[in-house]
């Protein structure tokens, strides 16, 4: 009876990990997107102030393009 | 300081660590020899003495729930708690919440926020709540107790939620409560206090809210602490009061209530060890010496 | 011992799922942080593509600091 229990419990314990181990997964997919969006959005905040956009405004547009 | 003999003669008894100390210690080291633990008899030897720094971290992770009552379970469980820390940690970097140079408490502050789900958005961290300022002031104390920043972090976590959901409703009684035990104690000094309005005044945030993190040394603190994480938030009365009565002749002495406020905010750091074993007998001597969990 | 042996399952099952609860919480406030980033990243190519960034300098650089 122990040792259904017992592997009841480790069966338990291992969905949690799985569980676990998805949503984590999940959150790398995030984190590295969100990583990715600073940086684009790094890159506008740096030619806007920089006053590149207004001067080479095709060059701007194909920066967004391949983003 | 002036001090009343009779008074500082019942604490001498604390202040001795000397056989009463080592018997102590042996008996929580049978007490932490348990497999599984005993969480209820930890809470009480806490509640009765304190605990020998050597093992006062370790019983408050089990006390608090951190580390679970099996000894086998112990590392497992830890691994859990560090990945849960550094997830944390980690996306919250991300989200430049935080970043390297950021202060510990800020990063706890964060962590803690993201926790119990009540994260700002990024676009406004610059807004602190009044209960963030308490949550800064236990949580540099702690750290600089504990040193290890996923015991750290933990302990802070584990403690400010008990504290919030075991004492959040008693809490406003307190300053009445103090008042009361007050009232038995020494009601000539309460009646001064009362009668230059100081009694509505006195720093209760620092005391009962931040639980004298900021008020008395680490030393001192963690011995109000152990009461406090082994289950009773009366201790807080106790050392407030004695507070007041080791620093009576000076509190008689002054009529206006900011002074007395601002005398007790920046209390002196010296003789904080003794405050406490008095309080702890005040607080034996009116709710009865604990021989189970309060 | 069998209740032993439960009450230890139990303690560790409970840790396992705290560790998966956070997860989920940071999942959460990165898809809400994210939403975010993106809608500031729309603001800013509506600008850029309507030429107000060019026209208006100063302008775009209010927005930029209200970021």
């Amino acid at each position: 009876y122990l040792e259904d229990f017992k592997s009841q419990a480790s069966h338990q314990l291992l969905a949690a990990q799985s569980r676990y181990i998805t949503q984590k997964q999940i959150t790398q997919v995030l984190e590295r997107e969100m990583s990715e969006l600073y940086s684009q959005l790094e890159k506008k905040n740096l030619l806007q102030s920089a006053g590149v956009v207004s001067d080479k405004r095709a060059g701007g547009r194909a920066t967004e393009a391949n983003t | 300081m002036a001090e009343d003999p009779q008074r500082n003669f019942r604490s001498i008894y604390y202040e001795k660590v000397g056989f009463r100390g080592v018997e102590e210690k042996k008996s929580l080291e049978i007490l932490l020899k348990d497999d599984p633990l005993d969480v209820e008899k930890l809470c009480t030897f806490s509640q009765r003495f304190p605990l020998p720094s050597l093992y006062r971290i370790h019983v408050w992770k089990v006390l608090l729930g951190i580390l679970p009552p099996h000894a086998e379970s112990h590392l497992l469980v830890m691994k859990y708690r560090d990945e849960q820390y550094h997830d944390v940690l980690h996306a919250l970097q991300v989200m430049r919440y935080i970043h390297e140079d950021s202060p510990k408490v800020e990063i706890f502050l964060r962590m803690y926020q993201l926790e119990t789900e009540k994260l700002p958005r990024q676009t406004d961290i610059t807004h602190l709540e009044p209960e963030d300022e308490d949550f800064f002031a236990i949580a540099k104390a702690m750290y600089e107790m504990v040193k290890n920043e996923v015991d750290s972090y933990w302990l802070i976590k584990c403690f400010v939620n008990q504290f919030s959901h075991k004492y959040g409703d008693s809490l406003p009684h307190l300053p009445k409560s103090l008042e009361y035990y007050l009232s038995l104690e020494d009601s000539r000094l309460l009646n001064h206090l009362k009668s230059c309005g100081a009694m509505s005044k006195l720093p209760y945030g620092l005391w009962f809210r931040k639980c004298f993190a900021g008020c008395l040394p680490d030393s001192s603190l963690q011995r109000v602490w152990d009461k406090l994480i082994s289950g009773s938030c009366k201790i807080l009365v106790f050392v407030a009061m004695e507070i007041l009565l080791s620093y009576k002749i000076m509190l008689l002495g002054m009529s206006k209530a900011e002074s007395i406020t601002q005398f007790l905010e920046n209390m002196p750091q010296e003789n904080t060890d003794a405050i406490v074993s008095k309080a702890v007998d005040l607080w034996h001597k009116h709710c009865g010496t604990p021989m189970h969990t309060i």
